[in-house]
């Protein structure tokens, strides 16, 4: 059966219609990633399944029962975690206890803090951070801070995990690090992954499958090769330059 | 070897809310200090001591004077103690001097709760008690052909008393009650009020009011038209200030009060007012300063007989007559039983006492309507 | 993290000094420690909303105010502990039945709304008693101020660990979280608007009983002191003064400034607001992190010549 | 055109950048290059004015910027397009623009400036009443880079200026970058795609733990080894 | 009075407009403080009260017109507010390690401010209250009746908040204001000179608090500690028009001399702060932003 399943959503903002009838489905432990152009809607359908905003029209069902109406706390603790591609860490908060929050209220849900610090130092170590730990969340650069969001997320215990642009700011070394980290939680968490990039590398590598979105509609959906071989996302999404 | 100094504590609101409020009383302490010292000192008992105040700020605060009383007589240790202003803070104090056996002679205070009060050590010289002046009130109006009011009352503890209690004498003498309204001290604006009463135009005005707002109550009555001939302002009208603030427009104004200075029976009456005049360039307030001043005459009459014991004061003040600018009091229980309830109204910018008639310096004369 | 043996042994010494203090001071200093009591129990209060939440509220005094009511009304004819209890718990239902509205504003908005808030309760109630006939009432028969002292000393005690256990407890985490990002918060599982509501409750019970005690002091009530909007400025000055989300801060800033303003009133009556009003601005200039800050980097400092 | 000596500088009292030195010619765009959290953002805001320079000197057209405070470098033609976006969340597109041209320097040429953003990105067009918190990510980059041009400056200051673009619309902010270049605008340039900013720069510093590391034309970086390998991942 | 006099009586619109117009402006000079530098200023009452007392000053004393006062009065507020600035409150807006706590360190400079302010005119001028008579001569209209020196304060107080309206609207400042509200350090990277700008508000505002001082102090009685309460109508005034929104703050004041004066003679006077603040209270409940908030559509 597949985790998750969305049902012709659409999300208008007053005349503006951000998602069209998106229908699709993401099966257990698979990659999907997501492209299109800046402001095709990619975030919004993020924002729509974490139960950041309601759907105008539409279903978003989490193993076959529907999220509708969850608010964002609820959707975590089913198991679905998301990172936010205009970060939001907290700010006066160590690294150590930005992660803390996750591992206590997401869907891990461990309430002693001797056992979700030691839970959350794994994560940390997995992404090698370790070291910043103790750091305020403020005196990180852009792209530890995204690095933060992913860290985050994993911890709390998700089944799905949503990533928006985590490689974002990477230098191309950087990016085949970050590509080792996330490819080993996919594996060592059996984690789902959504994951949305403009680092055609990195999508490419990672995905099983690609969902391309113009417009808040759905031009394409395929296995990277599909992707790249279809002329209608060249010529939305990379323009002549191949 | 020279005495020491009597000590005398208080507590007094200089700053907060009540300040304003307080400032004649304090004005009263302070002069009568000051002369008592020119005279070389009070008489205790028959020797002559200086005085000496021992004073803290309770910001408005009735719970903060609670403290400061308490302070004045364990850590202090002062001789003698004289009132705080008004009456939430006179009847916060009564439980304390109770506890400490310590008398205290109120003054500013006026409430039909204070009969309330256990009588022992404080007493309330006043006698604008609410319900006598009710009474009083509805037949000075009888007397000057009211057959109609409005009321206005703010519902502070003493305006309130005012209302709840004249209402029903009103009835009694057949005045028609025409409009009858509370309204809250925090009031700005009086227009929605006064077009109303203009409208139906009664022969009698009782603005129950404190006195920032019967400030209000007189310019706006000035603006909208009010051209009752009877026209009452609870509070604040016996003060200075407030014929300074409205100038002419306050004339006519009846208001409450007990004393003035020109009642030759009262001794040290014009005295007290000259003085008051020559050091603050200002008349005193007809209420509060003249309470004060008496309860400062009782106090000083009752040490100069039996000295600073306090059980002996004690007796002394619950059973003696002691003459004042206010004329002879006596206590029983907590209240002067002597001192009429009385009314002044300001004519041509001076306060005069226009009821009862036993203590009238002047008759009372219709408001004239403003052109 | 973990509470040290040190921080027991201050906090157990801090209670038998402030319990022994009434069996060998007279009525004045039994007044100033029932007054750093009182500050106290309200100020950790106010700090388990605001300082974890980082929701300011000023309108601490209406828990107060409520609970001297249910005191007062009740004064003749129910014993006072009951009366106690019922002031928490009405202050309590009054956080529940309002909260999620109001837990909603954020920010400046917030600020002021529990302003207006404690203000509207206060006025509805003195128009409620002005249309039955009543402007203010007298008390008979108070406790002594030892038995005040007592029940307050309770408070100060319980309001303490209250918000120390909230600061330890993952509630606390929580409440920490979303005060810094009440959106990410909320995506990570923290149910903000449950725990917002709850953490307005556990700041309204202590100071319902506190009022209802307090009210006691004296012997003549009215609404206008009961709700005074001073007692919700005061709580904000002591816990910025202090600084910090935990029970410490509130602890510094109540006692500094109680003993401030007490010396400052006994000694200088003529002049004390003015002073108090320049060493506040001092304060700020000099010490912008608060009491807590300043003693941390303090702290800090003389670590780091040691080693 | 820009020439920083010896600069030293960070956060409150801690020290990121140790002793830089840095020149831009007129007319050239100069790229750095550098690790994530090397100091480049930290370099970008100190010549913007919101960090202080607590040692050295930095020189703009040959009159020192020490004294000067933020907007009195816009006002010379120094303009910042900072990382993370920082546009007005709720102010609309368009008053973000109007706000990029505040200086007097740019002021009586704002309608017609605007036009040219609009030209430039029609997206912002289709936007442009909209509050710019609500546009997407890539959408709110599109108009820091369209507000940090508004000021009609001399020297642009882009921290990575691609950061979440399509590669449709990095490519068109490279493009664009290369014809302001070539009517007169000298660039100094962080960006991580690290190809495409050497292929357009003509010179390029390497920063790593606040030091320059590496300096010379673009040519000579793209086959340096060390570049090669830290940079470009090959 | 029927409920259709009391929406015909033109006695009841003047009084909501003399009432509006002077919570209007001096709500506007908070705004200015609070609004755009989030200086929670408690003492914005005191700066009310020292404008009242300096045109009685000036009146009593020299026989000045209260009307040259308000100018007097404006300018020294505004040198008061450079000063301010200068001294004390700089470091808190621009230094980066300050701003965290800036709202709660500028509650209690103000808060000892306004103590300071207080006591020193209570020591100065005692704490009696004080009013004088200027321009009490009551004009009538049919059955209007209005004193002069309301009219003077409406039509000042109208002036004032038009033209800071249309500053605001027209000029560049207006703009660079909002931009520092929403996020200083952008906006000083566009090149807004940011300390200017809280020059400015910093000293519009505290000029227009002296200025409605003086209004207040020609139609009413005054005394040192009448400040907190007016503070206090300010904040109101200015959050339930939505922060930094000078219009809206216009708007809200005149809905509360509405309330004030239609409210109360609808129902009960003694109903009045009952209603201003169960119109404020539930308006936030309903607009979290108050009542001009800009919406996001959504
Ligand atoms: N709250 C909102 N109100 C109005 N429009 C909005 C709102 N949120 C998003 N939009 C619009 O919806 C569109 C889709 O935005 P979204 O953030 O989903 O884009 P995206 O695909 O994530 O783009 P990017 O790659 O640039 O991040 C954008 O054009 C944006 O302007
Ligand atoms: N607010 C802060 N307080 C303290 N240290 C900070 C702060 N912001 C950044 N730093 C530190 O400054 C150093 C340099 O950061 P900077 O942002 O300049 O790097 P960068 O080269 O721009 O990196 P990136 O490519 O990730 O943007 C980092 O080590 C970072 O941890
Ligand atoms: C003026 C006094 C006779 C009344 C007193 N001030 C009171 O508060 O009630
Ligand atoms: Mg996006
Ligand atoms: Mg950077």
């Amino acid at each position: 059966m597949s985790l998750i399943q969305l049902e012709g959503v659409s999300k208008n903002f007053g005349g503006l219609r951000a998602l069209a009838e998106i229908s699709m489905t993401v099966d257990e432990g698979k990659i999907l990633g997501i492209m299109g152009a800046n402001g095709a809607g990619k975030t919004t359908l993020f924002n729509v399944i974490a139960g950041y905003l309601p759907p105008t029209t539409g279903n978003v069902l989490l193993e076959g029962k529907s999220l509708l109406g969850l608010r964002p706390d609820q959707v975590c603790r089913r198991g679905i975690a998301r990172t936010f591609q205009i970060v939001k860490p907290f700010q006066n908060l160590t690294v150590m206890e930005n992660l803390l929050t996750a591992a206590m209220f997401g869907s891990v849900l461990i309430r002693n803090r001797q056992q979700a610090v030691a839970h959350c130092q794994t994560v940390l170590k997995d992404l090698g951070m370790l070291g910043l730990a103790d750091t305020p969340a403020h005196a990180l650069t852009l792209s530890k801070q995204k690095k933060l969001e992913l860290a985050r997320a994993i911890s709390t215990g998700c089944k799905v995990v949503m990533l928006d642009e985590v490689m974002a700011g990477l230098t191309p070394p950087e990016v085949s690090e970050m590509l080792g980290i996330i490819r080993e939680q996919h594996h060592s968490r059996k984690l789902t992954i959504l994951i949305i990039e403009h680092v055609m590398r990195a999508l490419m590598q990672l995905s099983d499958r690609i969902v391309v979105l113009h417009h808040g509609e759905r031009i394409a959906m395929g296995t990277p090769q599909e992707i790249a071989d279809n002329p209608r996302v060249h010529e939305v999404y990379f323009g002549e330059q191949k | 070897a020279e005495k020491p100094p009597v000590r005398i504590g208080f507590s007094m609101s200089q700053t907060g809310p009540f300040a304003n409020a307080a400032q004649d009383q304090y004005a009263v302490y302070e002069m009568w200090r000051d002369e008592v010292n020119a005279r070389g000192g009070i008489d205790v008992a028959g020797e002559k001591r200086l005085v000496e105040f021992v004073e803290y700020d309770n910001q408005s605060r009735p719970e903060m004077s609670v403290r400061i009383y308490e302070k004045l007589i364990t850590d202090d240790k002062v001789d003698l103690l004289i009132a705080p202003w008004g009456t939430p803070f006179q009847i916060a104090l009564a439980p304390v001097v109770e506890k400490y056996k310590f008398p205290v002679v109120g003054n500013t205070s006026a409430s039909v709760m204070l009969r309330e009060v256990k009588p022992g050590y404080i007493w309330f010289p006043t006698a604008a008690i609410p319900d006598v002046m009710a009474v009083e009130l509805t037949k000075l109006m009888q007397q000057n052909n009211v057959k109609s009011v409005a009321i206005m009352a703010n519902v502070l503890s003493l305006t309130k008393e005012l209302k709840t209690f004249i209402e029903p004498e009103l009835k009694k003498a057949g005045i028609e009650i025409k409009f009858s309204t509370e309204y809250p001290p925090s009031i700005k604006d009086m227009t929605p009020m006064l077009a109303q009463i203009k409208e139906l135009n009664p022969d009698a005005v009782l603005a129950l009011s404190y006195p920032g707002d019967s400030v209000l109550y007189g310019k706006q009555a000035k603006e909208i038209g009010i051209s009752s001939p009877f026209q009452f302002v609870a509070l604040g009208a016996s003060a200075a200030f407030y014929r300074k603030a409205l100038g002419d427009s306050a004339n006519g104004f009846v208001t409450i009060g007990h004393w003035a200075p020109d009642n030759p029976e009262w001794k040290n009456a014009r005295k007290f007012y000259d003085n008051y005049v020559a050091r603050y360039n200002q008349e005193p307030d007809y209420l509060n300063a003249s309470l004060a001043y008496l309860s400062l005459e009782i106090l000083e009459q009752a040490v100069a007989k039996v000295g600073l014991d306090k059980e002996k004061l004690r007796e002394t003040i619950a059973t003696d007559t002691f003459e004042t600018i206010n004329g002879k009091v006596k206590f029983e229980g907590v209240q002067n039983v002597i001192t009429p309830t009385a009314f002044l109204q300001i004519q041509d910018g001076h306060l005069k006492l226009i009821w009862p008639d036993s203590i009238a310096t002047s008759k009372f004369q219709p408001k004239a309507a403003i052109k | 993290m973990n509470v040290t043996l040190k921080e027991i042994t201050v906090f157990v010494c801090l209670i038998l000094a402030f319990a022994v203090l009434p069996f060998v001071a007279q009525d004045y200093a039994i007044g100033v420690g029932l007054a750093i009591l009182m500050w106290l129990a309200l100020t950790q209060s106010w700090a388990v909303l605001s300082s974890m939440t980082g929701y300011i509220s000023l309108g601490q005094v209406v828990f107060y105010g409520i609970g001297s009511y249910v005191v007062v009304v009740t004064w003749q004819w129910m014993p006072l502990w009951l009366a106690l209890i019922m002031a928490g718990a009405i202050s309590a239902l009054f956080a529940l039945v309002v909260g999620l509205p109001v837990m909603r504003v954020r920010g400046p908005y917030f600020v002021i709304l529990t302003f207006g808030l404690a203000e509207l309760v206060k006025y509805s109630l003195m128009a409620i008693e002005a249309k039955m006939g009543i402007s203010s009432r007298l008390l008979f028969g108070t406790p002594p101020i030892e038995t005040i002292y007592w029940i307050v000393l309770v408070l100060a005690v319980a309001s303490t660990l209250l918000l120390e256990t909230v600061h330890r407890s993952p509630f606390g985490h929580g409440l920490r979280s979303l005060r810094e990002n009440e959106e990410a918060a909320e995506t990570l599982g923290v149910p903000v608007a449950r725990y917002k509501l709850i953490a307005f409750i556990l700041s309204a019970i202590i100071p319902g009983m506190v009022g209802g005690v307090m009210a006691l002091r004296s012997s003549y009530f009215e609404a206008t002191q009961a709700f005074d909007p001073m007692i919700s400025i005061t709580v904000i000055v002591m816990a910025i003064l202090g600084g910090g989300d935990n029970a410490r801060g509130p602890l510094f800033g109540v006692i500094f400034l109680v003993i401030l303003s007490e010396l400052l009133w006994t000694n200088a009556p003529q002049f004390y607001m003015i002073i108090l009003g320049i060493l506040l601005i001092v304060f700020v200039v000099k010490l912008p992190n608060g009491l807590l800050g300043w003693y941390r980097n303090y702290k800090h400092r003389a670590q780091g010549e040691g080693s | 055109m820009l020439s920083l000596k010896e600069v030293v500088g960070g956060y409150g009292e801690v020290q990121i950048i140790h002793g830089v030195s840095l020149n831009v010619r007129a007319g050239s765009v100069t790229a750095l290059l550098g690790a994530n959290g090397a100091g480049k953002t930290t370099i970008m805001l100190m010549l913007a004015g919101v960090l202080p320079v607590t040692q050295g000197e930095v020189l703009f057209d040959g009159k020192s910027m020490g004294a000067q405070r933020g907007h009195q470098r816009v006002n010379a033609g120094m303009v910042l397009v900072p990382e993370g976006r920082r546009v007005f969340p709720n102010l609309s597109v368009e008053e973000n623009l109007r706000l990029g041209g505040i200086v007097p320097a740019a002021r009586p040429t704002w309608k017609q400036r605007i036009e040219e953003m609009y030209e430039l990105f029609p997206r912002l067009r289709e936007r442009r009443s909209q509050a710019a918190g609500t546009l997407s990510g890539g959408e709110q980059q599109m108009l820091a880079i369209a507000r940090g041009l508004m000021a009609r400056p001399k020297l642009l200051l882009l921290d990575e200026p691609t950061l979440g673009l399509a590669p449709i619309m990095a490519q068109l902010v490279f493009d664009t970058i290369r014809s302001l270049n070539r009517s007169g605008l000298s660039i100094l340039i962080a960006e991580q795609d690290t190809r495409n900013t050497l292929n357009l720069a003509d010179e390029a510093y390497v920063v790593e733990n606040g030091r320059i590391t590496l300096h010379g034309s673009s040519d000579n970086l793209k086959n340096d080894p060390r570049v090669k390998e830290a940079y470009l991942g090959l | 009075m029927s409920f259709v006099d009391v929406f015909l009586s033109q006695q009841l619109l003047f009084a909501t407009l003399v009432t509006g117009a002077l919570y209007a402006i001096i709500a506007l000079g908070l705004n200015l403080v609070y609004g755009t530098m989030r200086l929670l200023n408690v003492a914005h009452g005191e700066l009310v009260m020292v404008g009242a007392y300096v045109g009685y000053w000036l009146f009593s004393v020299f026989g000045l017109s209260p009307l040259f006062s308000t100018v007097v009065v404006a300018a020294f507020s505004a040198i008061v507010g450079v000063l301010l600035y200068k001294f004390l409150l700089r470091d808190m807006l621009v230094r980066v390690d300050r701003r965290e706590r800036l709202e709660a360190n500028s509650l209690l400079l103000f808060f000892g401010l306004s103590l300071l302010i207080q006591n020193i005119v209570a020591w100065v001028e005692t704490a009696t209250p004080r009013a004088y008579q200027y321009m009490d001569h009551v004009y009538r209209f049919g059955d209007l009746a209005m004193t002069g020196n309301r009219i003077i304060a409406l039509l000042v107080a109208l002036a004032i908040c038009i033209g800071v309206t249309l500053f605001l609207r027209w000029s560049v400042f207006g703009l660079a204001l909002r931009s520092v509200i929403e996020q200083p350090e952008a906006a000083r990277i566009v090149g807004v000179n940011v300390e200017q700008v809280h020059i400015v508000s910093l000293t519009l505002g505290f000029a227009s608090a002296g200025v409605a001082g003086v209004l207040l102090g020609m139609m009413e009685q005054f005394s040192p500690f009448i400040g907190f309460p007016l503070a206090i109508a300010a904040f109101i005034v200015v959050i339930l028009g939505g922060l930094g929104n000078i219009l809206g703050g216009f708007l809200a004041a005149l809905l509360l001399g509405a309330i004030e004066t239609y409210g109360v003679a609808l129902t009960s006077p003694n109903l009045r702060s009952v209603l201003l603040y169960g119109v404020f209270v539930a308006t936030l409940m309903f607009l979290p932003q108050g009542l001009f908030a800009k919406r996001v559509s959504r």
